[in-house]
């Protein structure tokens, strides 16, 4: 599906520019940069995409709509498992995540997995930020590529 | 759920219906009796009866045991007014009928009491149709009925009256009257209930001549009444004993009474006991008053109190009173529950009245029609009754009856009854909730914060899942689930019943009542969308209401919808309602009113008028509302008259609203501003607004302009205070301690606001505010001037003119700090627009920094520095240094000295107690201790320098330099070419006499060395003798050319083009205050010397003296300034020097004894550690001055650093042996003629004394003879021409210190001539490197000569 | 619940647009980093290229195209791929008489499909992206550019085509052109 | 057809509004405010009765005499207010539902520039051009 493939591509570039590209960045900077990119993407993407569908009614609905519905549309596969403590932290598993997909799995690469990850992560909060949902979404690897997201939404 | 709106709309009602509408409505009103309270008479405070009224409406509810012994619970509601038209439809709905009044009223003289009886008369009469019974309060009497004089009880009421009641009611008059009276006119009242209730009859009966029986009692109950009531006064005025038997009379009367009354009588007896017993107390003291008469024709119970605080028992009194009415409505309930008519009357609502005017009543409709409406009424009256089960039970047959006949009114009526019957049951505690959901939206009205009616419905709004409505608990729905209707009927009822209301014109208030009821369930239910509709329904039933009554709806509407959170709606009705107030068609508009309910409205539109809450929830709100709301506040508070709130208004609409503005808006608003401003000047204090408690909080003008960024400006240089630092701490830190680090640290400095530098008490001190100014057009920002706390500091107002729309432009704002601490700048304040505003940082957006905290230092002098060169003038000519560092320009030639005074001059208002001077340069130490020269103590003997005083330092500045030509390192191969071409014939010929000889002639060979001796000393002694400066100078003349153009290649070669010698004059002083807070301030001068080049050495030598301890240094002398100058090189001798030329002159001096040899250089190794000490002997000696130019200035050379080689060591140094010679037994002395005569032996003798500190080592003496032809040539071969007898070579013993050595030999001429003998003493060969020589001579050959040689003229016998 | 309605809509399309609002994100950013517009525009080239570099292996595998002899089977090439990618079949034309340029014209241009361009960056040329994609999926040295007004009537959305015009091709290097096995 | 067409941002200010005619200007806009009570009403209401109300087009939020005020939400909290002649009773509610899906999909659109700020005026063009046609029924 070539659309994906195009979706990749510019993601790497956005990926490389921020850390290799243009003036020398430091780490945390570029990831927030690339953060704030996937937040401006999720905002609007979720503004296109909850169009048809109806209101939801809840966060847990909003949640399961991340996973499902979304997930499915950006990466083409639905999240594998929800977990939530009902308190406002939803934990967000892919056991096979795209932009991970592509790294040689193992150890080796673990410390560049951050970079693939803070897109995905801004795009979360972009689209919980349009749909009401204040939060906090951070990432962690612990073996690629399976990675987990954790939502920590902000009550108040 | 309107039928025909249109229909209604059309034609206006007639006034038959009843105009007035309680917004205030509530189901649980058709439970209860309504009890009217007025103020009656003049005296009456409103305040007072304010009180008492809240008093009696506290007793709502009482509970009643009824005839089967269950408890009974009775409602009432009191009305200040009611008007009579809604009494009318007391038989469509009976709790619309005021079945009770009671009236207040206050006496000072019986013409009151009279007023007050015949209002409450009136009223009676009034209201007559429906009343059961009443009760008139007066204040101001006594019990006993005299007049209350508040002077004379003040004492005893002043202590306590309530204690009294409460320790022995027997001693406190007005209990015991109440109970007194109590007990009389319950007879009364019981008597008359049924007599009322005849009243009741009759008037009725009017309408409904059926009724017979009432006309014969009702006279005679009058007349009861009226006698009871006049037994009840006379015994008061008389003897108690009377009372206690009326009592007693009451007592049995009561008795008496048939079976529903008595249960009201329990509470008789034990009044009745208090009574007897206290009331004798009391009657003593009030005898003699003289009491007020009520009127013949009152016929009513009064109860006399003294003022409201002796009121005590009016709750007992009110319970009592309610209980009397509940009888009466309960008798009537019975009765007509038990009437079986078979012609049962046609009850009607007013305006029915006329349709039913000859209509057969026999009619099966009809009939069916009054039963089913008798039927309702009883329901109604049921209900009153604190029956609702039975109440649902009525309504519902009725309903069944009535809908059968198409009475859609009175169905719509019943359908409400059992709305209203099952609410009562379903939620009891909506009562509650309605009254209090009324004061939460009267508190909305006070404070547009609105917490009351929001915080209500923000948690009503929250998820409630439970299919019950609250307050509705199972119990009670099984008990009544039977008729009662279920929440959601209740809605459907209620909807329905309003459609039918509707389909009456007539019927608008009951209409819009049933309405407000039905919204008041559903905010019960939680149900607000429907609420709304049912509103939105009252808002188009139409009716004829004036003004104030349309203000009055669109406020409760206003108040409903906020109570169904719907604040927007609440806002835009309570909008309405104020523009009602000053409608034009409005003949007396309200201006005030309209304000006050403006006010309400913010709240709905998001508007805080406090700028700062605004401007949190900014993105809130529609704006294009909130701009009109806040023109209308401004329009109307400036109608009002009230200036100052519009300006603050206005102020806010230009503040707030900015970026909602257009230019043009922006223009016209800000226009606005000023003219209002200019009328009334707002200052930034909040404003309350007067009779709401509303405070409309300060409007300051954050964003106009806008403060991009404050920088506080550190004190400039020269006023900069520093710590007194330690001694050597100053050596590092130079005059810029935080130049180099403040910027490094500035930044994390800045961060917290701490400023990194000081201000100093009373110096002017400035803070830069970059503006940007938001408004298209040029802003006037006057009296501007910092706010600060902490140190005391007098800030500047200033004024400043912003272009329009520009970014940011940098204002200064100037202050002087009057006490030493911490300043702490929390922000400015500014008028703008005539709008003073204090704009603290912590609240302006995007301002980092919420204060700037700056260390303020006490008081510190400050000195300005004035130089002056005493040469070219005095202090007259001062010329002031430029303030924060004095510079000082001079040009001296090379030696010449200046002074120059540094004069300080404090021009502050401190004292200077300290000050430290120090020079500071890149120079080495040496030359600058060389070149500046001041008096530390004549500085510190001035102080202190008192404020306007002046001290003065003089600063002596020498321009030294350095004199000898840079080529005298010039190596051996250097010096003898030069040397050479010294000796070379053509000087010879221009002047032999100073022309110099080779030194290394000297140095090697004995016999030249020997020609040059004499030729030079001739020259010296030709000098000494006619030592005329004439001669010399032309000789150097002479000799100028060539000499000159030597000198000028070496002036090229060398760097003697003058130099530049700078230091700086670091003064650090102190004083006053800032002293004991050791902080001290610096200033300086740069002192510039330009050195011109004046006299140069070009080269050097020395030469031996006549006398043997002195020599002659020789010294050629350029004079590269540019005037000729006077040379003085010895204390005798001077020397013209054109500019440009040179000339050499010899300077005799004393040769440097051995002694300070061996102890300055026994150090030195080489010869040159040797040579220095031999030239700072030199210099020492030889100081060179001359005056030059066109003022004869001064200058003077010192040859200091100049150096000799080796060779010349000797010549320098006195020799360590003492010569005596003797020629045939007579001393020689430089220069005396010898004589001999040829072929006669001469005997010479050479005496070698060791002069030296030390033992010599052997010598080897040796006598020379030669002959100087005078061109140059020595002979020494002289064995033809003499002989010698003795040896004329020998060594000498070592000799002693002191001890001499003696040699004597003869000398044979053969031929006349002129003969020289040399006479030289070396170290012996043998000895060469003892010790002795290494310590004093570095290790060449040593050769001490006799000088000049002895010379012996021989002639022929 | 309407949740189906959600899948109801086109994934192709959904997708498509995930890659124009990224790409969107991108460029913001980019403009907050570079205060010259004409910087952004050569990053954007630059991104292109790289992506043109990626871009042309994964052609290769997808769409096995045959060997192309000439600049025309070039064209067809670069027309297969934005099929294929973008969704979008551009059309070749206005070839200039040598045969060495042309033109290929998208008649909507999903980069750009949403964006208005504000004034204060009128100059800056959205989709230069393409430019720099193009040369390397055509393996000759081909200067793509998109002249300056096209971009502006463009990004202020009268026009929704973009027309990367005027392909120079520099020299013959066909045989060793794209797509050679 | 509409009078009044208004975008209302997630916090109930105003983001966009077009008002037929001018002099009635200010009275649409008091309209369109006060219909944000309903609107916040129906949507809170969701939570609480049973039954699927989810639909994002709120239908009727009441009417006045002279105007009827239509009500839609977007799941991103945005509302959308379209006001018509209440005189102008052709108007079927699917017409109302199909003029307010066409405004969503405009909306998005402004949304999906990147160069829009989200929570700001809409100033855009395009949407002009959509709410011109929109409201002139075609």
């Amino acid at each position: 599906m070539a659309e994906e493939a195009m979706f990749d591509f510019i993601h790497m570039e956005a990926v490389s520019y921020v850390f290799q590209g243009g003036e020398k960045l430091a780490e945390d900077e570029a990831v927030s940069k690339l953060e704030h990119m996937g937040f401006a993407t999720g905002y609007r993407l979720v503004e296109r995409l909850t169009r048809e569908s109806g209101r939801y009614k809840d966060e847990l609905d909003i949640m399961k709509y991340i996973c499902k519905d979304l997930w499915v549309t950006v990466y083409k596969k639905q999240i594998d498992n929800l977990r939530t403590n009902h308190q406002g932290v939803y934990v967000l598993h892919d056991n096979r995540f795209r932009f991970l997909s592509h790294m040689a799995t193992g150890k080796q690469y673990l410390q560049y997995a951050p970079r693939y990850l803070a897109f995905t992560c801004g795009l979360v909060r972009g689209c919980l930020a349009n749909l009401g949902v204040t939060c906090v979404v951070t990432a962690e690897v612990t073996q690629l590529p399976a990675c987990k997201f954790q939502i920590q939404v902000q009550r108040g | 759920m309107r039928s025909s709106v249109s229909v209604i709309l059309s034609n206006p009602p007639p006034d038959t219906t009843m105009s007035y509408p309680d917004y205030c409505t509530n189901p649980h009103h058709h439970q209860t009796l309504l009890v009217l309270v007025r103020q009656v008479g003049s005296q009456l405070k409103s305040r007072s009866f304010q009180k008492l009224y809240e008093r009696i409406s506290r007793v709502g509810h009482v509970k009643v045991s009824d005839s089967n012994g269950s408890q009974r619970p009775v409602w009432v509601t009191y009305r200040r007014e009611y008007p009579v038209e809604n009494n009318d439809w007391g038989d469509f709905q009976t709790h619309r009928r005021v079945l009770g009044i009671i009236t207040i009223g206050q006496v000072g003289s019986q013409s009151d009491l009279n007023d007050i009886c015949k209002q409450h008369e009136s009223l009676k009469v009034k209201y007559s149709s429906t009343l059961y019974d009443s009760r008139c309060i007066i204040l101001g009497l006594n019990p006993d009925g005299t007049i209350y004089e508040a002077d004379s009880r003040n004492p005893s009421r002043g202590t306590s009256p309530e204690p009294n009641g409460g320790i022995d009611g027997g001693s406190h008059p007005p209990t015991i009257n109440g109970h007194a009276q109590s007990t009389h006119i319950k007879k009364i009242s019981a008597g008359s209930t049924d007599r009322d209730s005849g009243v009741y009859e009759t008037v009725s009966s009017e309408d409904k001549p059926t009724d017979s029986d009432s006309h014969s009692e009702s006279p005679q109950g009058m007349s009861e009444g009226m006698m009871d009531l006049k037994i009840d006064t006379n015994h008061v005025n008389g003897s108690d004993s009377g009372s206690e038997s009326t009592s007693e009379v009451g007592c049995c009367d009561d008795s008496k009474m048939d079976s529903p009354r008595d249960s009201a009588v329990d509470s008789a007896p034990d009044s009745a006991h208090d009574t007897s017993q206290s009331s004798i107390s009391t009657s003593a003291s009030q005898s003699s008053r003289l009491s007020l008469q009520p009127p013949s024709n009152f016929k009513t119970r009064a109860l006399f109190y003294p003022t409201s605080e002796h009121a005590v028992n009016i709750e007992s009194q009110l319970q009592e009173f309610v209980s009397s009415l509940f009888w009466v409505l309960e008798s009537k309930r019975l009765d007509k529950s038990q009437e079986k008519l078979e012609r049962p009357p046609l009850l009607c609502a007013p305006f029915e009245r006329k349709d039913f005017i000859g209509l057969d009543m026999d009619s099966r409709t009809n009939k069916k029609r009054c039963v089913g409406r008798l039927r309702k009424q009883l329901a109604d009256l049921t209900l009153q009754a604190g029956l609702p089960t039975e109440a649902i039970v009525h309504y519902s047959h009725a309903a069944d009856t009535l809908r059968n006949c198409n009475d859609w009114l009175w169905l719509a009526a019943c359908f409400e009854g059992l709305c209203a019957a099952s609410v009562v049951m379903l939620y009891p505690n909506l009562r509650r909730s309605f009254g209090l959901q009324r004061y939460s939206s009267l508190g909305v009205g006070g404070n547009q914060g609105g917490s009351g009616g929001i915080g209500n419905r923000s948690r009503n709004g929250a998820v409630n899942t439970n299919s019950l409505p609250t307050g509705l608990d199972p119990i009670i729905v099984k008990q009544t689930s039977k008729h009662c209707l279920s929440p959601d009927d209740i809605i459907d009822k209620y909807r329905e019943a309003i459609v039918h209301y509707s389909k009456y014109r007539n019927a608008g208030v009951v209409e819009t009542e049933a309405s407000i009821k039905a919204v008041h369930v559903l905010i019960e239910q939680k149900r607000y969308l429907m609420a709304a509709e049912f509103l939105s329904n009252v808002v188009f039933i139409n009716l004829q209401l004036s003004d104030e009554e349309k203000i009055a709806r669109f406020n409760a509407l206003a108040d409903l919808y906020h109570q169904i959170g719907f604040h927007r709606k609440a806002s835009f009705f309570r909008r309405v309602a104020a523009m009602r107030c000053v409608a034009p068609q409005n003949q007396q508009p309200d201006w005030g009113q309209c304000y006050r309910l403006l006010l309400q409205t913010l709240e709905g539109y998001k508007i805080s008028l406090d700028p700062l809450e605004f401007r949190k929830d900014g993105s809130q709100g529609w704006p294009a509302l909130q701009v009109q709301i806040l023109q209308e506040l401004v329009g109307t508070s400036r109608r009002m008259g009230q200036n100052a709130l519009c300006t603050r208004h206005q102020a806010f609409l230009v503040c707030a609203m900015l970026p909602h503005l257009s230019e043009s808006e922006r223009k016209e608003t800000a226009n606005m501003l000023e003219s209002l401003s200019a009328r009334s000047g707002s200052g930034p204090a909040p404003l309350v607004v007067q009779d709401t408690g509303v405070i409309i909080p300060a409007v300051n003008f954050l964003n106009i302009p806008i403060c991009r960024s404050v920088r506080v400006q550190p004190p400039a240089v020269g006023r900069k205070a520093e710590k007194k630092l330690s001694q050597e701490a100053e050596e590092d830190t130079g005059p810029f301690i935080f130049s180099p680090f403040s910027s490094l640290t500035s930044n994390t400095q800045r961060a917290q606001g701490k400023m990194d530098f000081d201000w100093v008490e009373g110096d002017v001190c400035e803070v830069i505010l970059d503006l940007e100014n938001p408004m298209p057009f040029e802003l006037k920002v006057t009296s501007m001037m910092l706010i600060t706390e902490g140190a005391q500091f007098e800030s500047w107002t200033s004024t400043v003119v912003l272009k329009a729309e520009r970014g940011p432009q940098p204002v200064t704002l100037r202050g002087r700090p009057q006490g030493a601490g911490e300043l702490k700048i929390t922000g400015y304040s500014s008028t703008v627009m005539g709008v003073s505003s204090n704009c603290r940082l912590k609240f302006i957006p995007h301002m980092k920094i919420p204060f700037y905290t700056i260390n303020v230092v006490s008081a510190l002098p400050f000195i300005q520095i004035l130089t002056a060169n005493s040469n070219t003038g005095s202090l007259g000519s001062e010329r002031a240094v430029s303030e924060e560092s004095g510079n000082l320009h001079l040009s001296l030639s090379a030696g010449e000295t200046q002074e120059c005074s540094v004069v300080l001059h404090n021009i502050s208002s401190q004292p200077v107690e300290e000050i430290s001077i120090a020079l500071e340069s890149k120079m080495d130490k040496t030359l600058l201790s060389q070149v500046f020269q001041y008096s530390e103590e004549n500085i510190q003997a001035q102080l202190p320098i008192q404020p306007g005083g002046k001290a003065s330092v003089t600063l002596y500045v020498y321009a030294s330099s350095d004199f000898l030509c840079p080529s005298r390192m010039m190596d051996e191969s250097l010096e003898t070419s030069s040397l050479v071409s010294g000796s070379e014939p053509p000087s010879l010929v221009s002047g032999g006499p100073s022309s110099l000889p080779s030194r290394q002639s000297v140095a090697t060979s004995s016999t030249r060395g020997a020609r040059t001796r004499r030729t030079d000393s001739s020259a010296s002694l030709l000098s000494s003798r006619s030592g005329s400066s004439v001669r010399s100078g032309s000789s150097s003349s002479t000799q100028a050319p060539s000499s000159t153009a030597r000198t000028r290649t070496t002036l090229n070669t060398s760097a003697c083009t003058g130099r530049t010698l700078e230091a700086t004059m670091q003064v650090k002083y102190s004083g006053g205050s800032g002293l004991l807070a050791d902080y001290c301030r610096s200033t300086q001068v740069t002192v510039t010397v330009d050195v011109t080049p004046s006299l140069l050495v070009t080269r050097w030598d020395v030469l031996p003296a006549e006398l043997p301890h002195q020599c002659y240094v020789v010294l050629d002398l350029l004079n590269c300034a540019t005037h000729e100058m006077d040379l003085h090189y010895t204390p005798t001798k001077h020397i013209l020097i054109e500019a440009g030329d040179s000339c050499r002159v010899p300077i005799p001096i004393d040769r440097c004894p051995l002694a300070t040899l061996t102890q300055n250089g026994s150090d030195s190794e080489s010869g040159w550690g040797w040579s220095s000490v031999l030239g700072n002997h030199v210099a020492s000696l030889v100081e060179l001055r001359w005056t030059q130019g066109p003022c004869d200035t001064p200058g003077r050379a010192s040859l200091t650093g100049i150096t000799f080689p080796p060779a010349t060591h000797d010549l320098i140094t006195m020799a360590p042996i003492h010569w005596d010679v003797q020629v045939d037994g007579q001393d020689v002395v430089g220069g005396t003629e010898n004589t001999g005569v040829v072929g006669r032996t001469l005997e010479l003798c050479v005496g070698v004394t060791n002069t030296s500190g030390a033992p010599l080592p052997p010598l080897s003496l040796r006598l020379t003879a030669f002959q100087d032809h005078q061109n140059g040539t020595l002979n020494y071969r002289l064995d033809a021409k003499m002989t010698t007898t003795g040896a004329t070579k020998l060594t000498t013993p070592q000799l002693a210190e002191g001890e001499e050595f003696r040699h004597c030999c003869g000398l044979v001429f053969f031929t006349a001539g002129v003969y020289k003998v040399e006479v030289t003493c070396s170290p012996a060969a043998a000895v060469t490197q003892t010790s002795f020589y290494e310590n004093i001579t570095p290790a060449h050959q040593h050769a001490w000569k006799f000088a000049p040689p002895l010379e012996i003229t021989v002639t022929d016998a | 619940m309407s949740r189906q309605s959600m899948r109801s809509n086109d994934p192709k399309k959904v997708s498509g647009e995930l890659f124009t609002l990224t790409y969107g994100s991108l460029v913001a950013q980019l403009l907050k980093d570079y205060e010259n517009v004409d910087d952004v525009n050569r990053q954007l080239e630059r991104m292109g290229y790289n992506i043109g570099m990626r871009l042309i292996e994964d052609f290769l595998a997808r769409a096995n195209p045959g060997r192309c002899y000439d600049l025309r089977d070039t064209a067809d090439k670069i027309q297969q791929a934005f099929k294929l990618y973008l969704g979008v079949s551009p059309s070749i034309g206005s070839w200039s008489p040598g045969g060495d340029e042309f033109s290929v014209v998208l008649e909507t241009n999903p980069l750009a499909e949403f964006v208005e361009l504000p004034d204060h960056c009128l100059s800056l040329r959205y989709s230069n992206i393409l430019a720099g994609v193009i040369p390397p999926i055509s393996h000759l040295r081909i200067l793509a550019h998109l002249p300056r007004e096209r971009w502006k009537s463009l990004l202020t959305g009268l026009r929704k085509d973009i027309e990367c015009s005027s392909i120079v091709y520099s020299h013959l290097e066909v045989e060793k052109g794209m797509f050679n096995e | 057809m509409a009078v009044c067409v208004s975008v209302i941002g997630k916090e109930n200010s105003p983001l966009y509004i077009w008002v037929g005619n001018g002099k009635e200007e200010l009275h649409l806009h008091y309209l369109a405010h006060t219909a944000l009570d309903v609107i916040q009403e129906k949507v809170s209401a969701v939570n609480k009765t049973p039954g699927d109300t989810r639909e994002l087009y709120l239908g009727l939020l009441y009417a006045s005499e002279e105007y009827k005020v239509f009500g839609y939400t977007t799941n991103t909290r945005i509302k959308f207010v379209i006001i018509t002649d209440a005189a102008n009773t052709t108007l079927r509610d699917n017409e109302i539902r199909m003029m307010f899906r066409r405004l969503h999909n405009m909306y998005t659109n402004v949304v999906c520039n990147p160069f829009y700020v989200p929570g700001e005026q809409i100033t855009s063009r395009e949407f002009d051009k959509g709410v011109g046609a929109l409201v002139a029924g075609n």
